[in-house]
């Protein structure tokens, strides 16, 4: 019988560093989206607090920690990043292999993702906590911040490898502007 | 000629730069224009349809004459701003649009033929004999125009793009900008200040001022300082804004690297899009010329530059300057070129009683300049004044016509400027630009005082209206004096006077665009190109229309303006479209068994962003018919592996999921069973085909739909767009699942023993039927298994986690290569798909209906869905449609070919009897056949008969005949195998 | 020109597709006649002015019914599609 | 006066003296026995064909603006007939033989320049789509020619064969495609229409249509009410509302579509090229400018200005195709209002109203359209029937589904094309 071979998304791609920034892949142990069905999404919402110990996120903004973390997709919807998760009164769909999920680190995070993301990355608007459905080049991504110059960006598994060069190719550049 | 002790230039080093091949030198700081001046170089280029010699002309971006090329090789760059291009050490510069060199330049004839070159004499000419405009005129045209010349080859320097967000936008970094990002700043609002030039400071550089008790340079230095001290604070120099667009969105180029030796690593210019919640436009004004007589030789210049490059770089311009104007920036100019120790040869003031102060020279008033002479650079003037006439001789003359407010910003949304009487220039319209101030010479405040108040009243509004709070703010004195002038925009006169002096138009031009009735500001733009250079009119597009409202006895309100637009400066194409060189134009999608198809040395092709395989040879070399024709037979008789992943796939959950798919799809999937799949046809709400795909129901509320490749992304949006904006009641959800999973197809007869092999509980005919669904492991993991085929064999998809697709398509490879058969591709599933007569987005290629493809019954009469009421009407259900056939050939030449066309018989290829077309075509080694699927007007009723197919673009034609479009088991058992 | 997604706020044009008339809406009945569906599919008030219409916001999915005016790009004010006035 | 080397010879040495007005500028009369709304190049050409062909000079053509204003001075200038569907087939192919004689006809070089236009594709789905195209155009009586990837390398060397995202696998060659001066075509139109009688009033805009009993009487307008026999609208960009005036509510939306002009440049770019994997097309102007554009901001608009998005996507598009433009720097860019109408082809027809006619829904397609629009509308308004080129273009083909004309087969729905 074979044996089965995990491979992650970025396998063989990361981790990379240019100046003050460094690119790590994160492998969450399950990714799990979780979308409101409607009618009885208080006892789904209750069901995913017993499950995980973590509220439906705010618009906008994830909760939770290393562990486990759920953060805010889109209206009603979230994922579920950390632990598989199955409630009712929700559809819960497997995603755990279907994300790149990346962490860029740094002094220079921020100024690296400016060359990328259309959405207003300053303090304020984008803060510890926060998290966003936007681009990365012409990527949607999820992007959420989970340290003062630290956050995570998940994007579609087949794209790592786009996702890796541009991402570095504005490390790069973000490095020789000193 | 550089002046002791003067500007803002480290003399303490040199830099060598060479231009048309000569070695020069300057110093850090300088521009190649300053430089150039310094070294006593004129002539530095030759005008666009004349060839008229040109010297540099102002110190800015605006510059209309001295257009270089810098650099060679890949890194050639045309058309360079003298006037913007830092001095670096190796810098290679040329000149452009002469030939053979710039001195003797054989296209000069042209200013000789001038009279037969008026404005818009093309139009009335080059029509006789009609052939040679094509081959002898126009060639002659084009070669003669245009100014510099790419290299012809890729740019592969670096280039970037970014965002960047802020409370405020200053464009402009003079005293009036200065004190709006300072105001702004120190109460606490996010502030990007955008100057263009490589310093701040804007005129303050290029004038001898004093700001409260230091000099106007000092002030800036300070303010830098404290602006460069607040976190909140970004300047950006060498950036331009470039647009202003919606919702406080701007573009602006900086030139990150443009002036380096060696940018390392570092970009050489990014293209920046700043939203901000307010901006204020502190873009200054532009110096206006004048139009007299041979205007526009090297050596006659705008005045502003004049002392720009005094006071900024320590030199002179000429040796004995003369100084044209109409206001006092005219005497400032002489007064201060004479303080300096140049010599001034006479100063010429349009107005009557005016007086000098302090002078030590000789003052023309209610003078003015009627011709110039000097064949490659100024040296003499002809004078009339109150006084009489008289000739001056001098090598350089600067010439103030007034300023023009920098409006141009405030015109990229719409926005129409204004007249101002008073100053006889356009101003801002109130509110241009939602979010936009403009103040100081921007908006016609030209006293430095002025700006200065102007620019901390702007910058304390912005930050009260970003709901900040101002203390007092202090604002240091600069000089007050009112500016005084009186309009001047041409010396009358026979000789030709230069409006624009890029495009080469003069005041005749345009009064014969006026006697030719041209007279529409727009149109007098278009018939002489005024305004149309590189330039875009800056120095010259209110000097031609106050000629066009003489020439047409209008005032110049009435007359108009044309329309300003971005960009403010050109932008290099490299730096908008930075990232997209080679691959970076849009995502690559990588299967997961992308680098075990390349190991097998597959051709890879393009289907929507993915990479998939044509086809997998077998050994090196092998001809892709060859191996087409082998994996089709493999799959027929043995096994074949295929990835299909790419599909997309959408997981559809909730109670009301059976009724949201009933409505999506043509057919009915509610009464589908748990475990089983089903063929759905999906149309547009306008009545034609979107998609087709196959939706398995995993469990009660629980749908998993696949899609084409091409249109997964469509059909995803199409969904939400259906349950958002339709049917909001249903209880549904929807969400791609195309990335969780590696799906790969296993097809052939000997297709369950392979998966026997594999899974973890074998399966078999009763418990797997056709169209069977469900969960299984592989190895331990949990998979899902579909029994479908679109190969019309004995076939399933099994899909896996994705990180696990790489090893279970590996070893699915091993094992049906152990079974005789082995991987497939494009190519063979093409051939095997038209063998069954399944359509792909070939066939419904948007343009067809249910209809067309024969599917007309798959619209449930039972309930309502997209597309259905569209799908009925009279036009999409005429018999007469062309309509899907299968097509076999039969004449003497046996090939067909795609995108060829039928025709009856005996009818003549012509569009008059076009009956259809042929949309796939493919070698069928089962039936030893060519095989195409193809639509023909009334098609199913003619099977049997034979049409002829011409391809003219291959030079093919043959007789076909029109079949069934399933041409291989047509009785669909070998799918239940 | 920066839109408004009523999940994720203000976001740069190039995140959204258009969908043209909000009148997308108003699907008419199954059975309404020809007329009915020729306005819904193809006629058009076409304002030079204020205009509600569809944006689909890609990264979030959701459909938004944005007020914008074609002769200014105004954005006056978005809501869900889901819950927008019909 | 007739315009010739000669004559500009002459008056070259008397100081260009003797140039005269290029067309009148008349005060609108009372009453016209045709109206037409619109001065832009349709409106234009249709007048200067009513007069040519059909003899018919009591016309008035009423500008709001200037003449020409509209896209037909500022569009990126490309004629083709390289159609694939009937309907837009027989049109483009007759426009295109108008095109051919134009200069001599109107005595005004409108620098028609037949450059060639090579519509690239980058898969095999998309070849034999191009085939069809082709083969439909040689059908028509058209040129075509199937380029493969060595043929296109040897007409356009310096595209990135090597490593562009979409790779290049050929091209549908159209020889006689090209480009002409915009400006020069609706200059020589008013000129010939003015010379034949026809007046041009500018700066004239309708304001209402007057209809008694189902039948046009005439227009209100910013110069005073003017009766007319027959209406003619040809107001592209502005359709809808000058529809309205009539109570007529039309397929069309009114979107934005961008272009782009580089500064001046010596030869670079000898053909016309579009990229087939993304929207974005180019070509090299007389004057040296490189101008481009792609797709349409993709929203509706009556701004004439467009944002960046598009702009940096169409400017994408060049450098993965062509990274030899890098350099050239982009000097202006503009907007156009396109009058979208749900297929992406025009229409062409009378109206439920006597006396009333509608030309519209060129999308962005119109400059290469203006000589047979022209020519198929004066027929139209003069005989009351349509001219074989244009039978196609009816308005209610929407309604009924008959004789749709998705060129591009993206749909026959708004916002799709």
């Amino acid at each position: 019988m074979v044996d089965l071979v995990a491979k992650s998304p970025c396998d063989g791609l990361l981790p990379v560093s240019h100046g003050a920034a460094m690119l790590d892949e994160v492998l969450p142990e399950a990714i799990t989206s979780v979308a409101l069905l409607g009618g009885s999404d208080a006892d789904a919402t209750k069901a995913l607090a017993d499950a995980l110990g973590l509220g439906f996120p705010a618009t906008n903004r994830f909760e939770g920690s290393d562990g486990v973390k759920i953060v805010s997709i889109g209206p009603g919807k979230a994922f579920v990043l950390g632990r598989p998760v199955a409630i009712d009164g929700a559809a819960c769909t497997d995603q755990s292999d279907a994300w790149a999920v990346m962490a860029l680190e740094g002094g220079d995070a921020r100024a690296v993702l400016a060359r990328l993301c259309p959405a207003d990355l300053r303090d304020g608007e984008f803060d510890v906590g926060h998290a966003a459905q936007t681009l990365l080049g012409h990527m949607t991504c999820t992007m959420i911040r989970t340290g003062a110059e630290r956050y995570e960006i998940l994007v579609f598994r087949s794209m790592a490898q786009t996702a890796v060069h541009e991402l570095e190719r504005a490390m790069r550049s973000v490095a020789a502007l000193g | 000629m550089r002046l002791e002790g003067r500007g803002l230039i480290d003399r303490t080093r040199e830099v060598a730069f060479t231009f048309d091949g000569r070695r020069y030198s300057g110093h850090p700081g300088d521009t190649l224009a300053s430089a150039l001046l310094a070294n006593d170089v004129r002539l530095v280029a030759r005008s666009f349809k004349y060839h008229r010699p040109r010297g540099v002309f102002g110190a800015g971006s605006e510059e209309p004459n001295a257009l270089v090329t810098v650099g060679r090789g890949a890194a050639q760059t045309p058309n360079t701003r003298a006037t913007v291009q830092e001095l670096f050490e190796g810098l290679e510069v040329v000149s452009q649009n002469r030939w053979p060199t710039l001195e003797r330049d054989v296209m000069s004839v042209n200013d000789l033929a001038g009279p037969f070159l008026s404005a818009g004499f093309y139009y009335k000419t080059f029509m006789w004999p009609q052939a040679f405009w094509e081959k002898l005129y126009e060639p002659i045209i084009r070669r003669a125009a245009g100014l510099g010349a790419l290299s012809g080859e890729p740019d592969t320097a670096h280039y970037d793009k970014a965002f960047a967000h802020c409370d405020l936008l200053v464009v402009g970094s003079g005293p009036a900008g200065l004190m709006a990002a300072l105001v702004a700043a120190r109460a606490g609002a996010d502030v990007i200040l955008a100057e263009e030039d490589s310093r701040l400071g804007g005129r303050l550089l290029a004038e001898d001022e004093r700001i409260g008790a230091k000099s106007g340079v000092g002030w800036v230095e300070d303010v830098r300082g404290e602006l460069g001290n607040f976190p909140n604070v970004r300047i950006m120099t060498r950036t331009t804004v470039t647009g202003a667009y919606d919702q406080g969105t701007y573009g602006a180029l900086e030139r990150v690297a443009l002036h380096l030796a060696d940018p390392g690593d570092a970009p050489l210019e990014t293209f920046w899009r700043i939203v901000a919640k307010r901006c204020v436009l502190a873009a200054g004004a532009l110096e206006r010329p004048i139009a007299f007589a041979d205007n526009d030789r090297p050596g006659i210049m705008s005045a502003a530059a004049v002392r720009a490059y005094l006071h900024r770089w320590g030199v002179a311009p000429g040796k004995l300057v003369t100084v044209f104007g109409n206001n006092d920036d005219a005497h400032r100019t002489a007064r201060d070129l004479a303080a300096a120790g140049v010599k001034i040869a006479g100063l010429i003031d349009s107005r009557r009683d005016v007086s000098v102060a302090d002078g030590d020279f000789p003052v023309f008033s209610g003078g003015e300049v009627t011709g110039t002479a000097g064949r490659r650079g100024l040296r003499e003037i002809k004078i009339r004044h109150s006084g009489g006439e008289r000739s001056i001789w001098t090598d350089c003359l600067a010439v103030s016509g007034g300023w023009n407010p920098t409006v141009h910003l405030t015109c990229h949304m719409n926005g129409r400027p204004v007249w101002d009487d008073g100053l006889a220039a356009f101003i801002p319209a109130e509110g241009a630009v939602p979010g936009m101030t403009p103040v100081g010479a921007a908006r016609g405040v030209f006293s430095t005082a002025g700006c200065l108040e102007d620019g901390a009243r702007a910058g304390q509004a912005a930050a009260e209206a970003l709901g900040l709070a101002v203390s007092a703010v202090d604002i240091p004195g600069g000089d007050d004096t009112p500016f005084a002038f009186e309009p001047k925009w041409r010396v009358p006169g026979r000789r030709r006077a230069w409006l624009d002096f890029q495009n080469d138009v003069t005041v005749k031009d345009v009064e014969l665009a006026a006697k030719e009735n041209f007279r529409s500001v727009e149109h007098m733009k278009r018939y002489t190109t005024q305004g149309m250079a590189p330039d875009q009119g800056k120095n010259s597009n209110i000097g031609a229309l106050a000629v066009l409202a003489d020439a047409t006895g209008r005032a110049i309100p009435e007359t108009g303006t044309t329309t300003y637009r971005p960009p403010f400066v050109p932008v290099s194409l490299s730096a908008m479209g930075a990232g997209a060189r080679g691959k970076g134009f849009a995502p690559e999608r990588f299967t997961t068994s992308h680098s075990a198809t390349v190991a097998r040395g597959a051709p890879m092709i393009e289907a929507g962003l993915w990479y998939r395989p044509s086809y997998f040879p077998a050994i090196e070399g092998e001809f892709w018919r060859e191996a087409c024709d082998r994996e089709v037979a493999m799959v027929r008789n043995h096994v074949g592996i295929c990835d299909v992943s790419t599909l997309g796939k959408v997981d559809i959950q909730g109670p009301d999921a059976g009724a949201f798919l009933d409505f999506v799809y043509t057919n009915m999937f509610s009464t589908l069973k748990v475990g089983r799949v089903r063929y759905g046809l999906m149309l547009r709400e306008d009545g034609h085909v979107m998609d087709d795909g196959t939706t398995a129901r995993l469990g009660d509320a629980h749908f998993v739909m696949t899609t084409t490749t091409a249109a997964a992304g469509q059909v995803m949006q199409h969904l939400e767009f259906v349950h958002q904006c339709l049917r909001p009641d249903l209880r549904v959800r929807i969400m791609s699942v195309t990335e969780q999973w590696a799906q790969f197809a296993v097809a052939g007869p000997k297709a369950r023993d392979l998966l026997n092999d594999v899974l973890d509980t074998p399966i078999d005919g009763e418990s797997w039927p056709f169209m069977a669904c469900g969960a299984v492991t592989v190895a331990g993991v949990p998979g899902r298994l579909f029994r479908i085929s679109f190969s019309g064999e004995h076939a399933y998809e099994v899909a896996v986690p994705a990180r696990y697709g790489d090893t279970l398509f590996r070893h699915l490879l091993s094992l049906a290569e152990s079974m005789g058969g082995g991987p497939y591709g494009m190519e063979a599933l093409n051939v095997l798909r038209i063998e069954k007569g399944f359509i792909t987005h070939s066939e419904i290629h948007g343009r067809v209906t249910a209809f067309d493809i024969g599917m007309e019954r798959m619209i449930s009469a039972k309930k309502d869905c997209i597309g259905k009421s569209a799908a009925a009407r009279p036009g999409l259900v005429d018999p007469d449609r062309e309509r899907l056939v299968g097509l076999k050939p039969v004449g003497s030449v046996r090939q067909i070919t795609a995108g060829a066309h039928l025709f009856n018989k005996d009818d003549p290829a012509t569009r008059a009897h076009d009956q259809g077309y042929i949309t796939s075509v493919g070698w069928s080694p089962t039936l030893e056949s060519y095989l195409g699927l193809g639509f023909l007007r009334r098609g199913p009723e003619r099977v049997g008969e034979v049409v002829r197919m011409v391809d003219h673009l291959r030079d093919v034609e043959t007789l076909c005949e029109v079949c069934d479009p399933v041409f291989f088991d047509p009785e669909g058992g070998r799918v239940r195998g | 020109m920066r839109l408004d997604c009523p999940h994720c706020g203000k976001r740069d044009r190039r995140e959204f597709t258009y969908r043209g008339d909000a009148l997308a809406l108003l699907r008419p009945d199954p059975g309404a006649e020809a007329a009915a569906w020729d306005d819904y599919l193809h006629n058009r008030d076409n304002p030079a002015g204020l205009t509600r219409e569809l944006w689909y916001h890609d990264p979030c999915g959701t459909w938004a019914v944005v007020e914008r005016d074609t002769l200014t790009h105004h954005v006056a004010g978005s809501q869900a599609a889901a819950e927008a006035d019909r | 006066m007739r315009y010739s080397g000669l004559r500009v010879l002459a008056e070259g040495l008397r100081g260009n003296k003797g140039w005269g007005p290029a067309w009148r500028d008349p005060e609108p009369k009372a009453s016209y026995d045709i109206v037409i709304i619109g001065g832009g190049g349709h409106g234009l050409s249709t007048a200067y064909y009513l007069a040519k062909q059909h003899g018919l000079t009591n016309i008035a053509v009423l500008e709001k603006g200037y003449l020409g204003g509209g896209n037909v001075g500022r569009n990126t200038t490309i004629v083709r007939a390289n159609y694939g569907l009937p309907g837009n087939s027989e049109f483009y192919s007759h426009s295109l033989k108008l095109w051919e004689g134009l200069e001599q006809d109107l005595n005004y070089n409108v620098m028609h320049s037949q450059r060639g236009i090579i519509n690239l594709f980058h898969s095999d789905g998309a070849r034999d789509a191009a085939a069809r195209r082709g083969n439909a155009m040689i059908n028509q009586g058209d040129d075509a020619i199937l380029l493969d990837r060595n043929g296109v390398r040897d007409l356009l060397p310096y595209l990135d064969f090597d490593n562009i995202r979409f790779p290049i696998y050929g091209g549908l060659y159209h020889p006689r495609g090209g480009t002409a001066r915009h400006d020069a075509v609706a200059w020589g139109y008013a000129r010939g229409a003015d010379s034949r009688g026809v007046d041009l009033i500018q700066n004239c805009e309708v304001t209402g249509i007057d209809i008694e009993n189902g039948q046009v009487t005439g227009v209100q307008t910013s110069r005073g009410p003017i009766r007319a026999k027959k209406v003619a609208m040809v107001v592209a960009g502005r359709s809808g509302q000058v529809a309205a005036l009539a109570g007529m509510r039309l397929p069309i939306e009114s979107h934005v579509l961008q272009a782009f002009v580089t500064e001046g440049l010596k030869p670079v770019l000898d053909n016309v090229i579009t990229f087939g994997a993304g929207h974005f097309y180019i070509s090299q102007s007389d004057k040296g400018g490189l101008v481009f554009g792609g797709d349409l901001d993709l929203y509706a608009s009556y701004a004439a200005r467009g944002n960046l998005p598009t702009a940096e996507h169409v400017v994408e598009a060049a450098i993965t195709l062509m990274p030899m433009v890098g350099k050239a720097r982009m000097l202006r860019s503009w907007g156009g209002i396109m009058d979208m109408s749900p297929d992406g082809s025009p229409i062409i027809d009378k109206t439920h109203i006597d006396g009333l006619y509608l030309n519209c829904g060129w999308c962005y397609g119109g400059f290469k359209a203006v000589p047979g629009s022209g020519f198929a509308y004066a027929h139209l308004i003069a005989q009351d029937r349509p001219h074989e080129s244009a039978a196609r273009y009816r308005l209610d083909r929407f309604r009924t589904g008959a004789g749709l004309m998705d060129e591009e087969a993206t749909g026959s729905q708004h916002n799709l094309h």
